[in-house]
């Protein structure tokens, strides 16, 4: 029993700590810090200059020019990452159809994508759900029929994330109507800017622009978009949604959340005092404070006990994490209460000062509670998730 | 004992419920949000029409007298049908002039939908504390001169006339030296910035520089403004609890037909358990949380002042929990339907959490219950 | 709307409480507020003491002997009793069995038994879980075989509260096993002094002997002990579970109950002042002050809408009943913290004077709240009370 | 990083594992409770045997010099077996003994297994702060004398030897001029009175009535003796925060186990997915708590005050939670036979409620980890 990371992983610490205080740019460690809305170009750039540094494929083999990190190391990464502020890499490319190119991808869609996607070159999204499939994603219906060296595709994902500046989509579709549920879907790469394919956003319930649906209208796809085998997508797709709980736990970022809440809770008063000197609000930070340690161990007891790769102990990762980002939103915005309210979507994407006489901190975070509430529902929802434990770990 | 609503109140509270179905749907309300006003003078007018202004004017003012319960009713159907229109703001406004018995003029004009006002009570460091005021009321020979700044002051920018709270003396948190006064929103020397509030509201912050404002414009006893502020941030406790209740019965009634119709694994998701009992739980919030505001409708005109803090704030702190768990959950039961804005669930959770907001959140209203002298003896 | 009691009910109210004031033995009203526990002698007295006055059919018509009063008035009747601290009028005969005979007995039952009921000449108990069948009542194995003016009963019930002290007993027993499982179902009297009957004791986790296993091993009972027609115990048996729910939500218990959790706060100490000024404590009672306000509003409605009788409405007062009298015992556990330990089974029976430091106040607060665990169990636990409203009331 | 247990710990683990189902079974402990000692020599003589009272005692005292996490270990599987020897009060006591690097015959006593010992420091006041101390020692020539009364003292009567603190100044709840000494159980003066507890423990009130001690039973510094109590109450902490694990590994499993086996409507009860999200909810509580019980482990031994602080009443806090709803919850799962007496997991509830009790509840440790100096800047 042994809680200390090693010498060379503080070293490894030091390293990266050094590394983002010289190169994440201010603008978008303020925008991160203070839940702004991130555009296409705050996105690309972060992932541009970790990409230089050859930081992006942490989870990635060296041969693929990946990192080549341990799991620790990785871990140690993300919280630094977290603790500074950064923008995420989104997963969709780096997280998501990497490890599935990786592995059941040929070689020539390996030279071509892995490259671009490490370089951000193209930027990725992810054509899973349909409207209607919900927690049950093996439902989808999405159509592709072979053409001569095309597939045709018919159909309409949804909840696709980031899909308005997406150059590639992979897609789940059914190649065999006749199969079983699970049978007959295939694993296909899709350019956005194929004819027939049309995006319309989702506007979530703070206004923001995140989500979309993205219909296919005759869409002509090679057939060397495929991955892998015809009517085999389904194993690949759970391959994958293994690799998407990576990090879902989310400790680094809660505890800069947390920092920010007992800034806040600082400042805002209540009865004439700091609201953080409230015995009864206190009380409410220090529990959430207390359950984010006992994550913190929790998730490095799962790193220790594997490769790195969780196994459905990921459900308790999951719903835990969420619970704590959740309860955050909710304790910041009980800090500012009414000062929460005014809603400046222009002040949140950062093109104007705001003008109001409440302060700049309150101004994100009525949206970032309610935008937060997708947290329990989306990955599979945290229901989803205790029925795993149910059955994978106590076996009922 | 008698929990049964008058025909009168039946009937009231059905043709609002009408009007807000046919003529205030959910694309009608967001064209009104999105429109550069926020609220819609049509709406206002057949507000007007159907009696909703002029319920709580005296009789004598071309109004209807309605009671505290006479109000429970109306603004359960205004939550229902989320209307964003000023009515709450200024029916609360109204209820100082009431108290005040001054400016009938303008409780005439409130009843026949000519006027609308606001309350500009909050400052920036005041939070829920609303004798924590630093605008200053100082006298002149024409009367008293304001400076300072309100804000967050719901319809601030929509309303003809403001109630403002002012101190007379430098203790910025002591409940004596506060005058409250009726303000002409087009005086000399108030700026107003309007914004939209995060319900689909709107609200501003007002900035008051050597406003002039005539002695007969100050509203109850010099100095002894806290008591009518209390008393009446009471009243809109009430109001807000009743509209909580019209928007649970909505949100809760879209999430069990939800259950009912969307289909998982080839069931209808109603059919598992653990979404039954969650929505068995939002039920008893729900049904709680409407006794309480039953309490508070009848209670706040309670001439026990303890009984009426002890009971609003009850029912302030209750319904708040409500509101939270059952918004929560109806956006969690409808899954990433339920995080969009294209339903009406989104909206209602909004709402719901704004009402937990205002006039004093959970925390501040069961402190301020612990607060009244007969916690520590009564049951 | 009018939420006043009127003034014959409060006139009743007064009478109801001079008379308690009046006639309520002070040793069985400090047993009852310091929750000690009972002895049959204990509930026998107070019972007689109520049968005088004609007020133990509190639910009964006139004719029987009951008292005729109004839904509001027995509520009221109920509060006071409460208020003042009276033992219970145990429901077996008065509230449960009587129901039955009234509804389906014939002359000569009513005739016999009512009477005996009402002033308590006999103790009843009740035979209807048996060992398996839980929540699932109707599964039921307990046979009675006819032999000619005689039923043969064979069998075990379970959980039989102060079988030890009981003079009869009624019983749900099989008559056809070849019916389906509702069907075949018979409501017989049994005297508990009959051969083949034995009484064991089941130790609740206080250490408190409340409830029994009852054994029939070849009990003849007469055939006019049926109530009845033969094989429809069931439908009696339904009619009395809905009267079983009369004041499950105990307001007026759990009011008497806060008083003394704010007492008790008063007394104990935190940071050198009462608990109850600690914010955090004086918070959570605050919580469940307001919770029982509102049940006490939600039980009035529902006692104004109907007979008083209440439908499935009666679960949300059962779910909510139960959960603030647990948490009542859970915050008095808090309150006295390490000095509810000690355990001293004598005292609590009333036999001994407690010889510890620690006050008698904390003597009986564990045992309470371990006791207490049962009441989300018993009655149809708070989890098929949630499968109630989903059925009946959301029709999900 | 590193969270796997040495092959000795693992081995230490089985030995005492084996030992309890084998020898303290269910029906041997309710002997035991039962008997008018409450406790059991030959249970006593076998955790000797085992090494148990020898581990956490240094090497060149006949002990194993044990580590808080060897500790751990330990506590996990007498927690497990139920186990109401009087280990925990030997073995905190000892470790006064330990710091103070005083009276090495006694603490070679303990490894053998001859002598028991308590630890007497709350009184009828002190609730959980054990710095509220009306004792005295007042000096006389011979040393000091003690005048007061313990209560609630953990298998007080069972031990040879006490652990007392005491006061020297006027101060009630002063944290300075406190003793501690170490008492003979038996000395002139001292009346004890054994009682049961809830958990099937025994208790004790003890009476110090001007009872003689020799200056060499003074333990670490005069007056300052909080540090050592507040120290110690932290390894009293951590033990019991282990303990705890034990049982929620026990009362899970046993709960796990009849929803896999108890039918109800046809199917095992565990068929229904409130049941298995309430067992899942349990699993999720049991790791959390875990998590937090192995970092108090490590943590209690930490140079820095404030760092061992905040961690163990944030392990206490967290496990008391923990233990709550998992005891609730595996009773209530159980149906009728949770209630009853004749399950271990009754008795497994009452232990983890009692625990949850002792040393500090859950808002007396949330309270300490809030007033922790770095609480407004750490994360």
């Amino acid at each position: 029993m042994d809680l200390n990371y090693t010498a060379q992983d503080l070293a490894f610490r030091d390293e990266v700590r050094s590394y983002l205080e010289a190169h994440l740019p201010a603008d978008l460690q303020h925008k991160v810090r203070n839940h702004k809305r991130m555009n296409r170009e705050d996105f690309v750039r972060w992932h541009k200059i970790l990409a230089k540094q050859g930081w992006v494929g942490t989870g990635w083999q060296v041969e693929y020019g990946g990192t080549g990190w341990t799991p620790t190391q990785r871990h140690i990464f993300e919280e630094e990452c977290a603790r500074a502020g950064t923008p995420a890499i989104l997963p969709f490319g780096v997280n998501m159809v990497a490890p599935v190119i990786m592995a059941f991808g040929n070689q020539a869609q390996k030279d071509y994508y892995l490259p671009r996607i490490l370089n951000c070159d193209d930027w990725w999204c992810q054509g899973y759900s349909e409207p209607g499939s919900g927690s049950d994603l093996a439902s989808l219906k999405t159509r592709a029929e072979r053409d001569g060296d095309f597939y045709i595709v018919n159909g309409q994902k949804t909840w696709t994330t980031l899909a308005q500046h997406a150059d590639m989509i992979f897609c789940l579709v059914r190649t065999d109507p006749a199969a079983r549920k699970q049978e007959g879907i295939s694993f296909l790469l899709i350019d956005m800017k194929t004819p027939g394919i049309t995006v319309r956003p989702i506007i979530m319930l703070d206004e923001d622009h995140e989500v979309n649906e993205v219909f296919f209208d005759n869409v002509k796809v090679p057939v060397q978009n495929l991955i892998g085998e015809e009517n085999k997508g389904w194993t690949y797709a759970k391959y994958l949604l293994g690799h998407e709980r990576t990090n879902i736990a989310a400790v680094g970022r809660a505890k800069r959340e947390l920092l920010f809440l007992k800034r806040i809770a600082g400042e805002h008063q209540k009865n004439g005092k700091p609201l953080i000197d409230d015995p009864v609000f206190a009380h409410k930070v220090a529990s959430l404070e207390i359950e984010l340690m006992a994550l913190e161990i929790t998730v490095l007891r799962v790193i220790s006990q594997d490769s790195g790769r969780p196994g459905p102990e990921a459900s308790l990762l999951k719903i835990k994490g969420t619970e704590i980002q959740q309860r955050l939103t909710e304790l910041m915005l009980e800090t500012v209460g009414p000062y929460g309210l005014p809603f400046d979507p222009q002040f949140l994407e950062g093109e104007t000062e705001h003008s109001l006489v409440s302060d700049d901190d309150a101004a994100a975070l009525a949206s970032y509670y309610f935008n937060y509430r997708k947290t329990s529902i989306y990955g599979g929802s945290n229901e989803i998730q205790k029925n795993i434990i149910t059955q994978m770990i106590l076996g009922l | 004992m008698d929990f049964k609503l008058t025909q009168e109140q039946q009937q009231f509270a059905e043709a609002i419920r009408r009007w807000a179905e046919k003529d205030y749907g959910f694309e009608q309300r967001k064209h009104i949000i999105g429109s550069p006003k926020g609220t819609s003078s049509k709406a206002w007018s057949e507000l007007a029409e159907l009696g909703a202004t002029a319920l709580p004017i005296p009789e004598e003012l071309g109004g209807f007298s309605g009671s505290a319960v006479d109000m429970m009713v109306v603004m359960q159907e205004l939550g229902r049908g989320l209307v964003v229109e000023p009515y709450f703001a200024t029916v609360l406004a109204a209820e100082f002039l009431k108290k005040a018995k001054a400016h009938f003029d303008v409780l005439e004009q409130i009843a026949t939908g000519e006027k609308k006002l606001a309350v500009a009570l909050a400052e920036k460091q005041s939070r829920y504390d609303l004798f924590d005021i630093a605008t200053t009321a100082t006298p002149n020979k024409d009367g008293f001169v304001l400076n300072g700044t309100k804000t967050v002051v719901l319809h601030g920018a929509q309303a003809d006339m403001l109630i403002v709270s002012a101190r007379s003396n430098e203790n910025q948190r002591d409940k004596s030296g506060i005058h409250v006064f009726l303000v002409d929103a087009n005086s000399i020397g108030i700026h107003r910035t309007d914004y939209r509030t995060i319900d689909g509201y709107r609200a501003a912050d007002i900035r008051f520089d050597q406003v002039q404002v005539a002695p007969i414009n100050m509203l109850g006893k010099e100095n002894d403004g806290w008591e009518l502020i209390d008393e009446i941030a009471d009243y809109g406790v009430s109001l807000l609890c009743s509209e909580a209740i019209g928007i649970m019965e909505a949100i809760t009634a879209a999430t069990l037909d939800y259950l009912k119709t969307r289909q998982q694994f080839g069931v209808p998701i109603g059919k598992f358990q653990v979404l039954q009992h969650r929505m068995a739980e939002m039920f008893m919030e729900m049904e709680q949380a409407r006794s309480m505001a039953t309490l508070a409708a009848v209670k706040v005109s309670s001439a026990n002042v303890e009984e009426r803090r002890r009971t609003l704030s009850a029912a302030k702190a209750r319904i708040g929990q409500a509101a939270r768990y059952i918004g929560q959950q109806a956006v969690q039961l409808h899954g990433g339907m339920g995080v969009t804005n294209e339903l009406p669930v989104a909206h209602m959770f909004k709402r719901l959490t704004t009402i937990e907001l205002s006039l004093g959140d959970t925390d501040h209203h069961l402190a301020r219950f612990v607060a009244q002298p007969g916690f520590k003896v009564s049951a």
